[in-house]
């Protein structure tokens, strides 16, 4: 039985650096398999829609603009994402990838959520 | 005091709304309550709040709406907390302030002060009773039971440096004890008489009667803006109050703004860190503590007391 | 208790008993008894206590589908890696099932989430407070059938009656 | 005689908003001055619907939907279904596969569990202990981001394997962070064993003795703390535990202060058994192909979560979406303890003794309403609520 067993602790801490990390002002580096922004890279997709299937939130529709010329668009519903990456993982042709730059994705206006991929328009 | 003149009543309105009633002492509140944040932050590893915290606090909940509750009596629920905030700022007019002397004095201030600040207790219990909500009313049945848990021994360690000072009256004991350490001839009464600053001011371990984990907020649960401003600004001086009369009775007294300083940040140093390190008391174990070992303690320092005075006398 | 032992005494004792039961092993640790009368229960699951094999792990309802006609129920005792499953069919209509709540207090969530997930009446249970269901979702809507669909359920519910 | 007792009573409800509880769930607690003399729970605030919506999902869609059943032990979700889905199946998942997954389960019971001291610190108002568990938390958080990309519903199970391979950085990661957190977990058992005012909050309260135990149907923690023999891990091996046995950790106190004791022991286990399966780590693909539709057929899995033992009933009719899904979590069986143990003690004892088997909520309430196709007009505007508000209370006064 002893008392103020966390003595040693409060001590060190009242002269160290708080370990909260300021966020906004400061950022820690991004681990590199962060799962963030899906990113779709158009060159490889054959259209399977295997993505879209297995998608748990349906947050993905794989449009057919021209199945012989291999014209897809891709259309991505940010904020019905879950960040599962079972869509990474389904994509046999590797053409999916969660980046792990960009995942401040918070927004006030809802319609940048929606995002169509192969428009021309790169990332939305 | 001789015939009042203008000048006089000047003085006294000076002394009673700014300084060092008043403004001045709300405003240390509020700068001691800081103090208390940032210190416990710092010891749990955290960044704690910015300076002005405190203060955008009690503007943001000053100019909040003001719920009153169906059940409860609207003149007590926005009476209570003007009547605390005003026994603690009375009180301060008994209590010295560094490098003054207190602004009005009379043989026996000493009670009335503590009186006053027991006030401040007194109505956070009439709060709670007042109002229907469940968790009010525990938290008022428990802050009442803490009250005359510790009010005994609290007063007898306050009394002792009175007693050896041979005067019931805050001046003439801070005149004695200027320059005595009697925290080193009266050690008990010292441990009693800070421990019973912070069950007067609930912080924790002994905040039982504002548990947050089983009472939500004790009997401050139904208020909401201004009540609850002035309740926290009451807490804030009579916190200052406590560590000032602390540290004049028992830490050789508080003659210039410097040792006021030193003196009440160590004592609040001392008590962020019970508080940090502490599990809070259930009511009983509170209870229990004052009886079984304060009021014991303060009892065998006034022997000592007694028995070295007649010795020498 | 290993599990070996556990699944051989669990076997002997639904096949000396006089109960009608069909016994299947349909994985290496799994034995499972089906019952043909809901009467057999008690006495089963008091014979399993008496030879302490086991605790309550779970309680299933399965909806067969209107087709089938029937619910199924069934009463998972665990001890090591051996899982005893008694099964009950039940008719979809006025299914009753007797609670275990007597011999095991424990069952007493399980059989509470049986009553307002699948509609069958537990017999002899005290509580039969809601658990889990809302209070404004009408009495007669059982939301693990499988002939309730999201849009029947959430039509069920209405604001106002709070 | 019972009906005037019951009508002096002086009820306390604690939830379905409260600072106790981290997640909605309603108590009333009837006390009589800080006594209290009965208990009574009601479930389902944190409702989801999962169990049915989970029937109109695809096998694959159906792993992150049970995933999200609970925030904390989510991969042991997943497991337990995996495990299940792929013995249906008749596949055998690689080795290493196996080994990661039970890697990852272990650093989640130590993140629960490290999530649960602080918690339960906080409880009883000792909030440095709260604020230094949860500093720590951090290191696991982060080790499970960097392994996976999600600091939770990491989501590394698939149905086959798991996404996500140790590499080496992984590894001096995961052996940094445990050789840290092992020092600091001697440093929690000292506190919580030896400090003379938390033992005041902990020893001799909420007493569970090894029979109550029993007849209560505990498991995991609460029940090992009561004296009683119950661990899927070393029971029923699943996964890898057969090659990498797990040493069971029971205390026969049956008060807080074991289940404390318990909880904290537990973690050294954890670290132990990630550092030997580290160190023996198989080689091999981490996936192996899985059909998409499921052989018709019921199976069982087990599987030890943080709090206790889960059990996952699953039912295939031989489509690609399950026919019947049946979680059954651990703060289940453990609720009807609490309400149970709850009598007798003080009212200051009753956030105490609730977090004491580390409830989980979520856990609890997966089944029900789904509104995922409620007509617009039913969601309401903020200027509708408002008026609902107005006209409910118009209607109270009148």
């Amino acid at each position: 039985m002893k008392l103020g067993t966390m003595l040693g602790d409060i001590a060190i801490s009242l002269f160290s650096r708080p370990s909260t990390e300021r966020y906004p002002f400061e950022r820690s580096e991004t681990p590199e398999r962060l799962r963030g922004l899906l990113i779709w890279h158009p060159e490889e997709c054959i259209g399977c829609g295997l993505c879209a299937k297995d998608c748990p939130a349906g947050a993905l529709d794989v449009i057919v603009l021209d199945k012989e010329a291999k014209r897809y668009q891709l259309r991505y519903y940010l904020d019905r994402c879950t960040f599962c990456a079972q869509c990474v993982y389904s994509c046999r042709q590797g053409c999916l990838e969660m980046s792990n730059e960009r995942w401040e994705l918070t927004a006030l206006d809802r319609s940048t959520f929606e995002i169509l991929y192969g428009n021309g328009l790169q990332n939305g | 005091m001789g015939s009042t003149t203008t000048r006089d009543v000047l003085l006294s309105l000076t002394a009673l709304l700014i300084f060092p009633g008043g403004l001045f002492l709300l405003l240390v509140g509020l700068a001691y309550e800081w103090i208390d944040r940032k210190l416990l932050a710092r010891m749990q590893n955290r960044v704690g709040p910015r300076w002005f915290q405190p203060v955008a606090d009690t503007i943001k909940l000053l100019a909040k709406e003001e719920v009153i509750p169906d059940s409860v009596d609207a003149g007590l629920f926005i009476g209570l907390p003007i009547v605390a905030l005003a026994g603690v700022l009375t009180a301060a007019i008994y209590v010295p302030f560094p490098g003054l002397p207190s602004v009005f004095s009379f043989p026996g201030d000493l009670i009335v002060t503590i009186f006053l600040l027991s006030l401040l207790t007194l109505c956070l219990g009439l709060a709670g009773a007042n109002t229907f909500d469940r968790f009010s009313l525990v938290g008022a049945t428990r802050a009442l039971t803490q009250l005359f848990a510790y009010e005994a021994p609290f007063l007898l360690a306050l009394l002792g440096p009175a007693f050896v000072a041979g005067s019931w009256e805050i001046n003439e004991i801070v005149g004695y004890t200027d320059g005595r350490w009697l925290f080193i001839t009266q050690p008990f009464g010292f441990i009693v008489a800070l421990i019973g600053l912070i069950g007067k001011l609930e912080i924790p371990p002994l905040d039982a009667p504002e548990a947050e984990t089983e009472i939500v907020a004790g009997s401050l649960t139904e208020y909401s803006g201004r009540g609850l401003a002035l309740f926290h600004l009451g807490k804030g001086v009579a916190l200052v109050l406590g560590l000032t009369l602390i540290s004049a009775f028992y830490l050789g007294g508080v003659a210039t703004p410097l040792l006021f300083l030193v003196k009440t940040l160590a004592l609040l140093l001392v008590i962020v860190g019970i508080h940090a390190l502490f599990t809070r008391l259930r009511i009983d174990q509170t209870v229990g503590l004052w009886w079984r070992y304060g009021t014991l303690l303060v009892l065998v320092q006034w022997l000592g007391i007694i028995l070295w005075q007649e010795v020498m006398i | 208790m290993k599990t070996a032992e556990a699944l051989s005494k669990a076997r002997q004792l639904v096949e000396e008993w006089e109960f009608k039961t069909k016994t299947d092993r349909p994985e290496p640790n799994r034995l499972d008894v089906a019952l043909t009368t809901v009467d057999d229960l008690i006495p089963i699951v008091v014979g399993l206590r008496v030879i302490r094999l086991g605790y309550l792990a779970a309680i299933t309802g399965v909806d067969l589908g209107p087709d089938e006609g029937d619910l199924e129920i069934l009463y998972h005792f665990c001890t090591a890696a051996a899982v005893i499953t008694l099964r009950i069919r039940v008719p979809r209509q006025d299914a009753t099932v007797p609670s275990l709540t007597e011999v095991i207090p424990s069952a007493e969530p399980f059989e509470r989430e049986l009553r307002e997930m699948f509609g069958v009446e537990v017999s002899g249970l005290r509580n039969k407070m809601r658990l889990y269901l809302p209070d404004d979702l009408p009495e007669d809507v059982f939301p693990m059938r499988k002939d309730v669909t999201d849009q029947e359920i959430s039509q069920s519910v209405t604001l106002q009656e709070i | 005689m019972s009906e005037v007792v019951k009508k002096k009573s002086f009820t306390i409800p604690i939830g379905p908003q409260h600072p106790a509880l981290k997640e909605p769930e309603h108590f009333l607690i009837s006390v009589d001055g800080e006594i209290v003399t009965d208990a009574v729970v009601r479930l389902g605030y944190a409702h989801r619907g999962i169990e049915k919506a989970v029937e109109s999902r695809t096998w694959v869609q159906s792993l992150y939907m049970l995933e999200r059943i609970c925030g904390i032990c989510s991969h042991i979700h997943a497991m337990a279904f995996c495990l299940g889905v792929e013995q249906l199946a008749g596949v055998e998942v690689p080795p290493r596969a196996q080994a990661i997954r039970v890697i990852v389960a272990e650093i989640e019971r130590i993140h629960s569990h490290l999530l649960w001291l602080g918690v339960a610190a906080h409880e009883a108002g000792f909030d440095t202990l709260f604020m230094y568990s949860w500093r720590d938390r951090e290191k696991i958080m982060d080790l499970l981001e960097g392994f996976s990309g999600n600091r939770v519903n990491y989501s590394v199970n698939v149905l086959g394997g798991v996404k996500f391979n140790i590499d080496d950085a992984q590894e001096t990661a995961i052996r940094e962070a445990i050789s840290f957190l092992e020092e600091r977990t001697h440093h929690y058992l000292h506190i919580v064993t030896k400090d003379a005012m938390f033992l005041q909050r902990t020893r001799g309260i909420g007493v569970m003795t090894r029979s109550q135990a029993e007849v209560l149907g505990t498991v995991g923690p609460t029940a090992r703390a009561s004296n009683v023999y119950r661990d899927i891990r070393v029971e029923a091996p699943y996964a890898v535990y057969d090659k990498y046995p797990a040493r069971i950790v029971m205390d026969n106190r049956g008060d807080l202060e074991a289940r404390f004791f318990v909880r904290i022991t537990e973690l050294f286990e954890s670290y132990r058994l990630i550092l030997e399966i580290l160190e023996t780590l198989p080689d091999g693909d981490l996936t192996i192909r899985m059909p998409r539709r499921i052989k018709a057929g019921e199976t069982i899995s087990r599987v030890e979560a943080p709090r206790g033992e889960l059990f996952y009933f699953i039912k295939s009719n031989g489509s690609d979406t399950p026919e019947r899904i049946r979680a059954r979590t651990p703060t289940i069986c453990n609720m009807m303890s609490v309400v149970k143990l709850l009598v007798g003690h003080q009212l200051a004892d009753v956030p105490m003794i609730l977090v004491g088997i580390d409830p989980c909520f979520s856990c609890n309430d997966r089944m029900v309403v789904l509104n995922r196709d409620r007509k617009i007009e039913k969601l309401m505007t903020w200027e509708a609520l408002r008026q609902y508000g107005i006209d409910y209370y118009k209607r109270r006064s009148a």
